[in-house]
Order: C-alpha cells, then structure tokens, then sequence
C-alpha cells in the first residue's frame, strides 16, 4: 500500500496528464460532433450522406483501429498533425513533456471516434423533441429557422445533456488506451510503469489507478443519473 | 432519419425542391474535391496506392495473399471466438444480476412480519448489505476503463496463482464490465415497462420472483433486444483490446502483418471495413429488429411503453466502445 | 343483489402520498354481491382507494378486512389475498409478450396450480362469454382497445375471484368501444359478482350499481343509491360535479 | 536443426526424478516466452510462427530436453511481461533479448548468457551531430527507447534533461517511425535490434558509434530451479561447441551483417 | 351566423399515406363565421383533413383555397397563411419550456412582429377572456389539461386568425374539465369565429354547430345541420356510428 503514498506523484501526475487529454478530446469532439450532427439533419442530402458515412464508419471500427490509423496513416500522408501546434496549446502539451506527434494523433484519435458519439447524442435530442411542439410552431406561422432557434433547438439541448454526458463518461474511459498506444505518463501507462519497471506490488497500485479514473467517473454519472430522473418528473 | 426531417421541415414545394437540388450538386462538388486534395492527392503523392503495398491484400496472384488472409482469417476467428464467449457470458451474469437487483429491492422493502424479531432483523440487515454490496460493484466496474479491467485481469489473476490462456483474461475482462451494462439494459427495461404490468402480475397473485420471471425479465429482452444487439457490437470492437495483454486478434495480426510487409494504412484499411461491415451489420439487425418491436407495438392501443433512458443506451453504444 | 353479508371492510383508512393526504379517515362497507360505484373528480383519490383493497397501495392507518381477515401485509398470504380480489385496470395491462389465451390462463396455472389443459377449457370459456374467443391465439397489441379491456376481465374472472376492482376500465377506450365493455361489466353486475367501480360513465351507474359513492379531496363525500344521488345530491361538490359532467 | 525427430517423446531421456526436466519430458509440452516483434531475434510474421536467434537457442533447449519442436506453444513476452511470466508460471522458460542484470535476479535466475550484445544508437543517415551518448549532454537532442527495458534507464544517465529528451513508447517500432519521421532524433537500445531495423531501412538509418554497454542476454528461468538453470548452462555449452550455436546465428540474425565473435563465458553464479 | 361567403373551399381533394387513401374526392365549403363539427370513427381521416387546411399534410390532389386564394405551398407565404388559420391540438402542444405567457405572445411577436409590450398586453386580455390570466407566468407542466388547453386556444386567437381548426380539442382532457374548454369555444362559435371541428362531443356539436360532417373511411358521407343529423342520419353507417356512441 506504501506505493500509493511513496509515489503519489506518479498517481496525480497521471490523473492530470489523463485529466487534460480527456479535457483537450471533449472540447475537440463536442465542436466536431455539432458540426456532423448539423450535416446529419440537413435537408442536402450529400450533406447528410456524409454525416451519416462519418457516424457510420466510426462508430463500428474499434477505437484501437482509428489510433493506429491516426499513428501511421498521418505520418504516411506526410503529417504530423503539425496543425495540431497551436500556440497556446503547444505550450500545455510541453510543459507535459508530451509535445510529441503520438499524444497529437491519440488525441486525433479520441476526437474523431467520440464525435461520431456526439453527433448521435446531439441527434437524440432533437428526436426527443415531441414533433407536435414542431408542428404547433409552424402552424403559428414561425419560419424554420424560428422553429429551430425558439422552439426546436431550447428543447432538443435539454434532452441531449444526459446523453451527452454519457459519451463524456465513455470518453474518459476510451482515453485509458491512450497510455497503451505511445502516450507515457498517463494514468494507464502509470500502472504500466509502476508495475512492470518499477516492481510495485500490482494490487495497491491497481486501487490507486482505478481511484484516479473512478473519480472522473462515478460523480459524473451519479450528476447525470441525478438529472436524468429530474427530467423524467418534470416530463 | 425520415421522420425525423419531416419534423423539423415542411414537405418541400418547388421552390424547396430546386435550392435543394442546387444544394446537393455544390456540396457534392465540395465532398469530391475536398476527397481529392485531402485524401487521394496526399495518398498519392506519398506512393500509398503502389502495388507492393497493397498486391498481398488485394492480389489472389501475389505470394503473400494466401499467407495474409490465413493469418487475418485466424485473427477474426480469435476476435469471433473471444466476442461470442464475452457476450454469452455476459448475458448470463447480467440477467442474473439484474434479477438480483431487482429482487433485491423488494426484499429491501420487506419487514419479514411472521418471523422472530432477531431473525427478521438479520434477513433484513443482510438484504440491505447485498444490496449496497451489488450497488458498490455495478458502480466501480461501469466507471472502469475496460482496457484497464482486461489489463488489471490479466495481471492480476497470475498474481494469485491463478493463470489461464490470454483468451480468458480477455474474455473475463470484458464480461465483467459488459455483464454489468448488460444487468442495467434490462433492470432499466424492466422499470422501463409500463408500471402496470408488474402491478397486474401482482393483481393475479403472483410472487415477485414470479412477476420477474414470467412477466417483467421476458418483455425487457424483447424491448431491449436492440440494445442488446448494440451491446454486441461493443463487444467486438473491444476484443481489439486484446493486442494489450498479446491475445491475437485481428488488430495484434495486423500488427504482425505490417512488421512483415510495411504497408500500415493498408491493413489497417483493411482491418476497419472489416470490423465495419460486421458491425454495421449488426446495428441494421438491431434497428430492423426496434423497427418490428415498434410496429407491433402501434398496432392498437396499448399504452406506449417508456423508452429506455437515453444516458444508458448512449452509454452503452459509446462506452465500452473501443 | 346484496345478501347484506360484508366482503369488503374499509374503517378509518388514511392515506400519505408524502405530505399529500390522499385518504382521508375513509370508512367503507362493500356487501357480498354488491356494486358499488365510485366517483369524484380528479385526483380526489379513487384511484388509491381502489387499490388499497388489494395492497397495491399500503396504508398508513386504519384496517382494511376482506371476508372477514385482515389484510396480510407481504408474502404468499399477500398473493393469495390478491388473487381472490380481480383487478381491472384503465389501460388494461395485459402482459404483452403473452397471447390473450395465455394471459387468462397464467394465473390459474402458476398461482393456483391448476392443470394447463383444464385452465385452458375454463379461459376459453371465459372468453367466449365476454365475447373475444376467436381473439385467443391473438397479441394484445393486435386486439382493439375494447377487445383488450374484455380480455382483461377474462382474466381477472379466470382466478375466481370474490370480488372485482375497475379501476376507470373505459377512460382509455374509443367511443365507439366502451359500450362493449360495459355492457360485459353489467351483466357481471347482474350474476351478482361483488364489485368496485371507478368510473365516470353516469349511465352504467344510474343502472347498474346499487350504491354510488361520491369522493371529493381524499374524503367520502357521499353514498347513496344511484337514483337518489342522481336526482338529489345533498352535498355542494356533488352538486357542482355532477353539473361539470352532465352539462355537455 | 534438420534432424529434430531424433530421441523425441516422453522418457526418450533420463532426468533426475521431480526435476523440471523430467516434468517437461514427461507432459511432452512446453511454452516458452519470447518477442514477436524483433527482427533477427524473435519475429512473428507471415508464417505465423516466431522466427529468429533467441527462436533457434530455444528450440536447442527443446530438443535437448527431447520434446519435439512443434510441441513448444510461443508466447508473447514484450520486455516488461517477463519477469511476471516466469514467476507466475505463464511460461517455462524466457528467451526475449533478455539482458542478464541484478535486478531481474532479485525475482528471476538466468542461464547463459548464450550472446553478448551492447547498447548502441540509431540516427537518421544524414545526422551526423550525434556520436554517441555523450551528444545527448547538452539537452537538445530526443531519444527514445521502450518502457520498462535496460537501455531506458542507461540512457537516461546519460542526458540532460529526462522529461524532455528521453521517450518511452511501448514498443521499438514506434521508435523507430518516430525517427523516421523526426519526432525524436535516436533510438537507442541493444545493437542487434538497431541492426534488424538497419538491415530492413538501409537507406534511412545508421548506427551512431560502438556499443557503450555490455548486455549479456540470457535465458530467463524460476529463481529456485537451479537444476533447470544448470541444465540449460550445460546445453548452451554443448551448442557453443558443436557448432549449432554458430549456425543458429547464421541463419538469423546474423544475416544482418552483425559479428558473433567467441561464444561467452556462461555465468553460473 | 354565417354570412354565406366561402372562407376554406376542398375541392375533390385525395390524400394517400404510402398505399393508404386516407381522403377520399373530399369537397367541403366552410363559409365566414360558419362552425362545422366532424365527426366520424377512429381512423376515418377527420384529423387528417383538419390538418391539410393549413397544409400541415400536403394533399396529392385536388385543390384547397381559403380566403379565396389557392394555399401556399412554401416559405413566406405559407407561414403567413397558417397565421391566419388558428390550429388547436388534441394534446396541447404548448411550448414546454416557456411560460403561457411566453406561448401566447411568441407568435405575435416573432412573426406579426408586434411590440412586446403590446402583443403582452393582448395576450393577458385573452388569457383573461380564457379564464387563466393568473397562470400567465406558470409553466404548461403545472397547469391541468384544461388550463393548457384553454392557453392553446388563447395562444390560437393571439394571432387573430381568420378561421381555427380544433382536431379533438377535449378527447386527452379528464371529464370535469371537458365543460370549461367547451365553453371557451361555445362562446367563440356565438361570436362569430369560423371554426372546424373534430370531436366526440355530441352535446358540442348539436348546439353550437352550423353544420355536422361525418366521414368515414376518409369520404364525406354526411353534411347536415345537427338537428338534422342526429335525428335523422340518412347513412347506416352513421347510423351504427350513432348508435354505439349515444347507447351508455
Ligand atoms: N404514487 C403516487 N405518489 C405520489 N402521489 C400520488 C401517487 N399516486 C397518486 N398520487 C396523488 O394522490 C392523489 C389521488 O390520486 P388518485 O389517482 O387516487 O386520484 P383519482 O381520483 O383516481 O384521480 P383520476 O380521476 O385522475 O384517476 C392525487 O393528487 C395524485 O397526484
Ligand atoms: N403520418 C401518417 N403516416 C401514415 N399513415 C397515417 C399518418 N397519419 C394518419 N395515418 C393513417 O391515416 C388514417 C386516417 O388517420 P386520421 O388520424 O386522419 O384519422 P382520425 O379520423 O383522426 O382518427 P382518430 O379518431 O383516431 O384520431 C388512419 O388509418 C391512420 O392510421
Ligand atoms: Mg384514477
Ligand atoms: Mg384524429
């Protein structure tokens, strides 16, 4: 159990090496997620034919799959996903020591398979809108992008956020492979480490791995639970 | 998809009809150049469409097409054989942990009237306890990475003298967290149902353990077959999980191919339409088979059962989705 | 109908949903072969009454005794209490993974242990006599409203029970079907089986009930035979209800 | 070896009762952990059987211990699975470029060695800034080398800055792409794994200088089976000496232009 | 009440769902200030043919015009179209995340772009005349069903349309409530609102209805004045109609 306070700073390290790639994907997934969700329920349909192709294709590949396409695919197109070197960002990933193409791709990576995620969540909620609230808008007379913007959208947002929050979960999880896949010194990697390299006791360190993402994980979905059910009684 | 755009549009007039189709000509314009320049010309240029890349996938006369497609037939078998024994598994301990759970809250609820006072006391503290106990575990083992319950499985089993072939670490990794998604799809299908039909069981003077059994457990695998079937789908794109821990499936034979033959974007190519076009599969399975559950369902006036809550069908296609 | 003999007995009854007061100190006697109906306005706790009869509501003070016993609180006597009491619900609730047939026969079989081909004899009879008996094979979900609520009544009738709960049976129904329904309810009325109605259909209880119990708020307002309560209500609400009812 | 059916099936040879020998001789069965991913050593590939020097010593144990060689079930075992292989009985025996070092003998005994190879670096062709360890001194350039392995923490003695110079990936592909596509400046690690990658990119890599370390690989047994320890000692000598040492190495990894020299002292310590 | 000028004009209008011909050569006149009821079985194309008025169902043939002009069949005009043509819902449809307020003056506002102050204004007048001014602030979930669907009218007359459509406006309403809706919309049929109605409600139609249509199997088979109709329906089928609604 000493390794849990004697190496306490490989744990924290890990959660916040975790924390912020899972905080990086989010905010990357949740901007493409909207922007393929807009071209899955657009009225053009080669639009909405590649929204679908996108949800279609990652969704059914294992994310292992799309980690080692963003690995050796990029480099093999000649990119180092380079574009990825934001000022602003390229400060954060090397200050973590991870200014490296791999934590660019794994991020890649975890961007574009939770998207697909996304834009279904987004989707789900505009489905979950009753189509007599759409119904009752036009027969006001309110144009669609009136539809959309007062009535449709205030609504589907509410019915996405649970959803939404899901994917997050599943996201948090997903980026555990991260640590298998190149990326060293996140939380996964950290057990990795500590036990094959370092000779720690496997069972004290697996506790202090699976607290770190536990404490992403559970709270969240207990929020999520907690407002799923407030929905289903205002409902 | 359909009647989703009839909500939110009008049937187009002719004016709708010719934006639209303007529309649809540009943005296929865009799509087959945006293709060209961002996917085929870099492709291109980097020789990524030559024939030593890709004859041994592709070519039946190449030398190593025979040896390539041995060795990924063997991969998706592994994958296959890992996938159907996860999910067998899973179905198993699942129901019986949502039966558990189930059961659990009624007996919870119960006061054991009729029994000695310290006997009914212990039946109840022990109820509550199994109740806490499997709540603690639904909790810990769905916030897990599964990546990290097939790793902690396979290094921590041999930790205890414990040691099987790579299959069943993985097969045991992956049933512990999709047995306890599994377990929630029903539980939720089961509390999903209308609140009438347990209450009729009731009504009729059936036990609880009846009323699951007979009435609540038969409905909630019909309403959430399609989950199921979706689960199924998660199951197979986590046996590529399997490369951590060296069990060989698909992914860990891909690997092994490209150390061979150097063509990384083909295989991998390779690999993901295959996964694709079975797992595609299966979620057209699972949405023909909620299509036929919903048209049976419309077909007169039964009270609208409840959808399965959003979060966990969201959770369940996304999570373990690896 | 009424021998005078009591099968129901409700005393002092009171009711908690939360802080809600849902029954109110309710008191009630249902003779054997009695048709009691029950009506009120909305959310004046019919509803609970009718199901604190059989326990699927508990209640918070008061006894409630069926045939001369206390109701049992949990366990098989609980089973056993419910399944001499039919239940017949608003939205039917039929088990829908089960055919009509096997929706009537399940609780002979599995409650009463009755042999599968002689409950099967007794269903098909039972829904011959409510008038479904080429539905047998057929999913609820295939049946018509009124088909269903038949079916329901089918099977609340294959358990044999004392007396018979509706819980509104015709609320959710078309217009063009709820005659059917009742008509099945009054001649069960008129064989002389017990039963508890809530329901909002004037006319089945101007003939067929021999007692209408007004609630209004959680509270037994009135109860009087039909007629007199039609013609004459004593009490303020009754009056202002029945006016809302009968107006339109 | 061509004539491996010879003096094959169970009792075909006598060990000491209750040894691991006989126990091995008798269940006609063994697993035995190496790489699948290291070219001239141990490499899985088309054929989908392991293929490579530690491949060919092993099968020499094998045939030795007179099981027949399609009898031995090849187990994957990256760098930092091996001790845990060995102490948990996943498998036999390990031979996996295994260097033999106090540590691992803490939890794990060593026959051999049966090769001597050394740490070296691999650069791009056209870099010739760096020389040898010591052109990591001044913080600029990134190496990179495989969790948990020797090589790793050699080098990191050897720097200026750990967290920015030194990368761990998981396997010594990724090193060896990312040099190629100048994510990191040197790959370092045992001079025979460099050689395969050499041997297969010619164009693209070279060595950096001579081996700075000394690694004596070994093959990795229980910490307590002294006698299976000594067995194995007693094979490799027979091998150093019938010629079937060199002749496993010509046929594998030697093809990579590396030199065997004399065959090592084994060590039993 | 009616002044004899055609506002809504079907002319042999059909209407098929995939291979199911819902409306049926339907031709029907409603004239200014005129109150036409329809009525008819499940499944018969009433709701149907309410909702093609304000081309909420696009029709395959025929022609639909109201106020003498040919409907619309997109954009501008079609939404200025469907402002002057009131719909009501059977299930309400208020916006369920904004106020009654907010749902009364959304329209006014947003497509008559109104002043705020003074489309508010309005809107506490009529959710006055509604009876529900001291809702305004609620939200739909707190309301009964019949407060929302007297918000729904009031949202309906806020865009002082020219004629409204109700398609079953009290059939999702418990039975005390029915009254009050029905007045609100009594009292709009005295003061000379043109209105289509689909209901079960026979009281409804024979007193504040011009005309009663009954339609079965998406054709028109009767267009009477209801005392005409209810006395005397000249059709079997909406003989049997009658029969099996008015028995109980
Ligand atoms: N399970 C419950 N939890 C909390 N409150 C409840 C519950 N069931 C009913 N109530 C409340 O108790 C009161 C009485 O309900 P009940 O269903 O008995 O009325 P009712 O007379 O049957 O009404 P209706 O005619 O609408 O069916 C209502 O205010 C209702 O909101
Ligand atoms: N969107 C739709 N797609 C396909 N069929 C439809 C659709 N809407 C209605 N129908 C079918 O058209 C027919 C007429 O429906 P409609 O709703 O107009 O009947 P109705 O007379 O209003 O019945 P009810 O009294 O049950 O409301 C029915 O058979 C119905 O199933
Ligand atoms: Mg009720
Ligand atoms: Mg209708």
């Amino acid at each position: 159990m000493n390794v849990l306070i004697d190496r306490f700073d490989v744990f924290a390290g890990g959660f916040w090496l975790t924390f912020q790639i899972c905080l990086l994907a989010a905010i990357g997934a949740l901007i493409l997620g909207a922007v393929v969700a807009v071209l899955r329920i657009s009225p053009v349909p080669p639009l909405r034919a590649v929204g679908t192709a996108y949800v279609t294709v990652f969704r059914n590949m294992p994310l292992t799959v799309v980690m080692f396409f963003a690995a050796f695919g990029l480099p093999a197109l000649g990119s180092n996903a380079d574009f990825l070197r934001i000022p602003l960002l390229d400060q954060v990933f090397s200050r973590l020591g991870a200014d490296l193409p791999y934590f660019r791709f794994a991020l890649i990576a975890l961007v574009l398979y939770t998207a697909a995620f996304v834009c279904e969540a987004l989707r789900s909620g505009v489905n979950a809108v009753p189509p007599g609230q759409a119904e009752a808008a036009r027969s006001l007379g309110l144009t669609f992008g009136q539809n959309l913007r007062h009535v449709v959208l205030p609504q589907s947002w509410k019915a996405s956020v649970v959803p939404l929050g899901s994917v997050i979960i599943a996201m948090i999880k997903n980026s555990a492979l991260v640590g298998f896949f190149g990326v060293a010194g996140d939380l996964s990697q950290s057990a990795d480490q500590l036990t094959s390299a370092e000779g720690y006791a496997f069972i004290p360190v697996a506790i202090g791995i699976s607290i770190g993402y536990l404490i992403m994980t559970v709270p969240l979905g207990a929020l999520l639970d907690r407002l799923e059910k407030r929905q289903a009684v205002a409902r | 998809m359909s009647q989703q755009t009839s909500v939110l549009y009008d049937v187009p007039g002719p004016r709708q009809r010719r934006i639209t189709l303007i529309s649809s000509i540009l943005a296929a314009l865009l799509v087959v150049v945006g293709g060209y320049f961002l996917i085929y010309r870099p492709l291109d240029d980097n020789g990524q469409f030559s024939m030593d890349l890709w004859g041994p996938l592709v070519d039946p006369s190449n030398e190593n097409f025979a040896l390539v497609w041995e060795r990924i037939g063997v991969g998706f078998g592994n994958t296959l054989i890992a996938a159907a024994l996860a999910i067998g598994a899973s179905l198993v301990v699942g129901t019986l942990l949502a039966v558990l759970r189930i059961q659990l809250r009624s007996l919870t609820a119960r006061r054991f009237t009729g029994l000695a006072t310290p006997l009914a006391y212990l039946l109840r503290g022990l109820s509550t306890l199994l109740a806490v106990v499997t709540r603690v575990c639904v909790e810990v083992f769905r916030g897990l990475p599964v990546v990290l319950t097939i790793f902690f499985v396979a290094r921590g089993f041999p930790e205890f003298g414990i040691s099987f072939d790579t299959l069943w670490y993985l097969v045991i990794g992956l049933t512990v967290y999709n047995s306890v998604v599994i377990a929630e799809i029903l539980r939720s299908g089961m509390e999903g149902l209308p609140g009438g039909q347990a209450e009729a069981a009731a009504a009729v003077g059936l036990s609880p353990l009846q009323t699951t059994r007979l009435i609540l457990l038969p409905q909630a695998f019909r309403i959430m077959l399609p989950a199921l079937i979706s689960q199924l789908v998660v199951v197979l794109k986590d046996t590529s999980l399997g490369f951590i821990i060296s069990y060989e499936e698909t992914l860990n034979i891909g690997k092994q191919i490209i150390g061979a033959l150097g063509n990384p974007i083909q295989t991998y190519l390779i690999i993901g339409v295959l996964f694709i076009v079975v797992n595609y599969s299966l979620s057209k399975l699972a949405q023909y088979v909620q299509h036929r559950l919903a048209r049976g369902r419309k077909t007169a006036g039964t009270p609208a059962q409840n959808p399965p809550p959003a979060a966990l069908t969201a959770q369940a296609e996304g999570a373990g989705g690896i | 109908m009424s021998t005078g003999e009591p099968l129901i007995v409700l005393e002092a009854v009171n009711k908690w949903f939360g802080p809600l007061h849902v029954l109110h100190d309710v008191s009630l006697s249902v003779g054997k072969g009695e048709v009691v109906v029950v009506i009120g306005p909305s959310g004046s706790g019919k509803s609970t009454l009718c199901r604190t009869i059989n326990r699927l509501e508990p209640i918070d003070s008061g006894t409630i005794t069926f045939d001369g016993r206390p109701l049992p609180a949990e366990g098989k006597a609980l089973a056993r209490l419910r399944s001499e009491v039919g239940m017949v619900f608003q939205s039917f609730n039929l088990f829908a993974h089960k055919t009509i047939l096997e929706n009537v026969t399940l609780g002979p079989v599995k409650v009463r242990k009755e042999k599968p081909a002689a409950a099967r004899e007794r269903a098909l009879a039972l829904l011959d006599r409510v008038g479904i008996a080429n539905q047998a094979e057929k999913y609820p979900a295939q049946l018509s409203g009124g088909q269903q609520q038949r079916a329901a009544i089918a099977r609340a009738l294959a358990m044999q029970p004392k007396a018979l709960l509706f819980d509104e049976p015709t609320s959710a129904l078309d217009p063009e079907m709820v005659g059917e329904v009742l008509d099945v309810m009054t001649s069960l009325a008129r064989e002389g089986m017990t039963m508890v109605v809530v329901t909002h259909e004037m006319g089945f209880a101007r003939h067929a009930a021999n007692r209408v119990i007004f609630m209004a708020d959680g509270q037994l307002v009135e109860d009087a035979p039909p007629a007199e309560f039609f013609a004459n209500p004593r009490s303020e609400r009754a009056r202002d209800f029945l006016s809302k009812i009968l107006t339109h | 070896g061509g004539d491996s059916d010879e003096g094959t099936g169970a009792g075909s040879k006598s060990f000491a009762a209750g040894s691991t020998m006989e126990k091995l001789n008798k269940a006609q069965k063994i697993k035995i952990g190496t790489k699948f991913d290291q070219p001239g050593f141990g490499l899985k590939g088309l054929s989908g059987k392991p293929e490579g020097f530690d491949v060919e010593i092993a099968k020499i144990i094998v045939k030795e211990l007179g099981i027949p060689e399609d009898k031995i079930e090849w187990v994957e075992t990256p760098s930092k699975v091996r001790e845990d292989s060995i102490v948990n009985g996943t498998v036999d025996l390990v031979a996996a470029t295994y260097t033999i070092n106090d540590k691992r003998k803490e939890r794990i005994a060593f026959a051999g060695p049966y090769y001597e190879a050394g740490q070296n670096i691999m650069v791009r062709k056209d870099d010739s800034s760096i020389t040898g360890p010591d052109s990591f001194k001044d913080g600029t350039k990134k190496v990179c080398s495989v969790v948990g392995s020797t090589p790793l923490e050699e080098i990191k003695k050897h720097v200026k800055d750990v967290a920015t110079q030194v990368v761990p990936f998981d396997t010594y592909d990724k090193c060896r792409d990312a040099l190629k596509q100048g994510q990191v400046d040197a790959v370092t690690t045992d001079n025979v794994i460099l050689l395969g990658y050499i041997a297969k990119d010619e164009a693209s890599f070279k060595m950096a200088g001579d081996n700075f370390t000394k690694e004596p690989y070994g093959i990795g047994v229980k910490k307590e089976d002294a006698a299976f320890r000594t067995f194995i000692n007693d094979t490799l000598e027979k091998a150093f000496a019938d010629g079937s040492w060199k002749k496993a190495w010509d046929n594998t990894a030697g093809k990579f232009g590396a030199t065997l020299g004399n065959p090592p002292t084994v060590n039993r310590y």
